[in-house]
């Protein structure tokens, strides 16, 4: 069965290693903060100038003067650090932030990524994505494996603008989990009882299969 | 040196039909709620308006979206407002989509006299286009310029009259880089004091970048996404 | 994340002959004392310093000058340390001067992932000789190159485990940026304390730049100019 | 008679207008503070981090944290603010200083100063004299007229390793008071007692001499 946002957010959540700094997407990457596993120490950067952010605050605590980049009231945790949008965007183009989770319209198994735009019909910006893709060392990208008339977006080239070129590492979508490698997406990971057969069928681009595909447990 | 001025109104005088402006702000956070609502009522038009959002339909930039005060737009992510949307697609609204950290930094740059920088942002994408792309080190950069305003219009949580100013939470994001790049920097602040009052160490803007300073009355600080856990 | 190490000596492990460090400061104010006595203590040798000054004969980088650890000074005045001055006339030590704002502009570079920019510093003079030169909007200016360090060395007065730091006074000076432009960033300070300590809106160099801090002890602080004036 | 450097500050302070953020440098410079006229309200900018630079402290206060340009302690007035050297000098080059008064060891009657290196004899460097005289809209060289050997120090090119090209506008010496016009040294006032032909005598740049030239009057 494919996956759900939850547990994509989850599958996610354990590539998280202890001491990384992490930026969250809008949308299912935000979801992983919930997922963090036990023991592992991770510190939240919010691109709008937080290091540090904490859970939702409790009814009648919001603030508004303290959102994420998603305009989300959120706290702050014990020993965080509040900045501006250009020392925010400092850190994250020194890649000092471990790890990029973010969504995307579409991915080339290139490791191009499409997500800001549809010409003529959709214009909401690339806010801080493409500045985010051109820098962070490690980014993963999580989508639906298809777009809404049930078309791969896993693709040979985009075919949408893109928000940067040949920078993603790993894909994960409701089907499985991919490794950008030279010659097309890699399966690593099968969503439980997703076979290999209907991966293959819903992906556009070059897909690689070695041997046995583990599927996840959860 | 007193930066006084009586209110948002008198703040603007000299602002004028065609200028370019920065307006801080991310969303409705941080914006100069007194400044914005003066602009309406000034009624001046042709705007060229530099800020990373364009507010929601009826709030923040949006409100002079509606009264199409706005001629370009340079921003990043304009996904709340579907009068902006409608505006752009229909051609009535020039706007120029600027990666968010290449905005900030352009800002930045223009408020400390380098007139050009290198960044990665966007390289390999339509950004690009036009612009000069260079390999540093092995990896390839667009070269983008500095960004600088007639006026700056910025929001702080408290500021004294020589124009220090401390912004509180996410509501700094880009005010500081925007108080630096304006000819004429406008300060509205919640909590205005007298020299003396701040901290020299815990001012985030310093006096030299800020022009006139007004204290600002009725925020609204409009929340765009109440999200809240339960107690426990 | 806790940062924090035992001690100076702790804090330089992995600090190899010939690397590249940062060492914060401008004058004696605000330099990472323990630090460099440790850098002292260790006798790595070979080292390129990028920092505004070089100390004077006998404290500061000139610990460090006098025993012949240091090849390369980047640097952009050092004209209190006579020790310097032989060195650089006799050709012992390899010398870039840098003007000061570039330098402080190089450092922040580094630590913002721009490779390259533009100030008007510098041209027409021997500072510009076989860089690059360009004309933005009717004015002449050089292309600078970021700077970036193996080992960055910063003094902060107060700083918490997760690496947050907060200077006082005149002593922040080249220090912030110095600890973006780190691979690894070593802050000592004054008062190391526990996380919600520091208001996150005074906060200088978020921690995120910072990867090792500890408390320094027996700070000296000399002061290079002791003027004062009568009591009235 | 030649101005000692008390007066060349004083004459300098009476181009101080109200509202002038300005940056003294090192030496006869710092004394202009000492001379600010009444009702004129200026604000010192220190390039170490220092907005509002106040007067030395009185002895016992000294703050080894906090020194001017100078190394010099200082002290702080009510309204000042301390930023990094990097802001410092951001506000620098984005000309929000209005006045930089600083020294030198030779000017040219184009405007070309020298004032950081002697080759093969001194070299301490130029701190941010480069980047101040890159960038300031006003900058006012003050300088005694001829060097120990008694040769002009106002010349018609320099000898030295330049500090920056065509950026004087405005000489204070012992002897008078200079405009860089294009066609020279343009004399605008005598220090008291001083005649145009010593003026002459001594500088060995371009000088021109429009018809009377007052005396300066302290």
């Amino acid at each position: 069965m494919a996956l759900d946002k939850n547990q994509i957010a989850k599958r996610i959540a354990r590539e998280l290693q202890d001491g990384y700094y992490v930026n969250l997407g809008i949308g299912i990457p935000t979801l992983v903060a919930n997922h963090i596993p036990p023991g592992i120490n991770v510190t939240l950067q919010s691109e709008n100038g937080i290091l540090g952010m904490g859970q939702f605050p409790v009814e009648g605590e919001e603030d508004a003067d303290l959102i994420n980049a998603g305009k989300q009231t959120v706290t702050l945790l014990p020993g965080s650090a509040i900045f501006d949008s250009a020392t925010s965007f400092a850190m994250i183009r020194a890649q000092k932030v471990n790890l990029t989770v973010l969504g995307a319209m579409e991915v080339a198994d290139n490791g191009d990524i499409a997500s800001w735009k549809i010409p003529g019909k959709m214009v909401k910006g690339m806010g801080g994505a493409m500045d985010l893709v051109a820098s962070a060392q490690n980014i993963i990208v999580c989508m639906m494996h298809t777009n809404k008339a049930g078309e791969s977006k896993l693709l040979k080239k985009c075919s949408l603008p893109l928000t940067g070129v040949g920078c993603v590492k790993r894909i994960i979508t409701d089907l499985g989990m991919f490794e950008v490698a030279k010659d097309g997406f890699k399966l690593t990971e099968r969503a439980p009882g997703v076979s290999v057969e209907e991966i293959k069928a819903k992906t556009e681009g070059r897909l690689v299969v070695e041997s046995e595909v583990p599927e996840m447990v959860f | 040196m007193n930066k006084q001025v009586k209110d948002a109104d008198a703040a603007l005088d000299g602002l004028k039909d065609g200028m370019t402006l920065m307006v801080g702000g991310f969303g409705l956070c941080g914006i100069p709620e007194n400044l914005i609502t003066a602009l309406v009522r000034k009624g001046v038009k042709g705007l060229t308006c530099i800020s990373n959002n364009a507010g929601v339909d009826d709030f923040g930039l949006g409100l002079l979206l509606k009264k199409r005060q706005i001629k370009t737009m340079i921003a990043s992510y304009v996904g709340e407002n579907a009068e902006f949307e409608r505006q752009l697609l229909s051609g009535e609204l020039e706007v120029q989509l600027t990666p968010q950290g290449t905005l900030a930094e352009r800002c930045r740059a223009g408020g400390a006299g380098i007139p050009a920088f290198f960044t990665p942002a966007g390289y390999g994408t339509e950004v690009a286009e036009g612009k000069e792309t260079r390999a540093f080190d092995g990896k390839m950069y667009v070269m983008e310029r500095w960004l600088r305003a007639d006026f700056s219009l910025v929001k702080a949580w408290k500021g004294d009259t020589n124009g220090n100013l401390v912004y509180r939470r996410t509501a700094r994001n880009f005010n500081p880089m925007m108080a630096m790049a304006g000819n004429i920097t406008i300060a509205e602040v919640e909590h205005l004091v007298e020299p003396g009052e701040i901290d020299p160490d815990h001012v985030h803007t310093p006096g030299i970048f800020v022009h006139r300073i007004f204290q600002g009355k009725d925020y609204e600080k409009r929340i765009e996404q109440r999200t809240v856990r339960q107690r426990v």
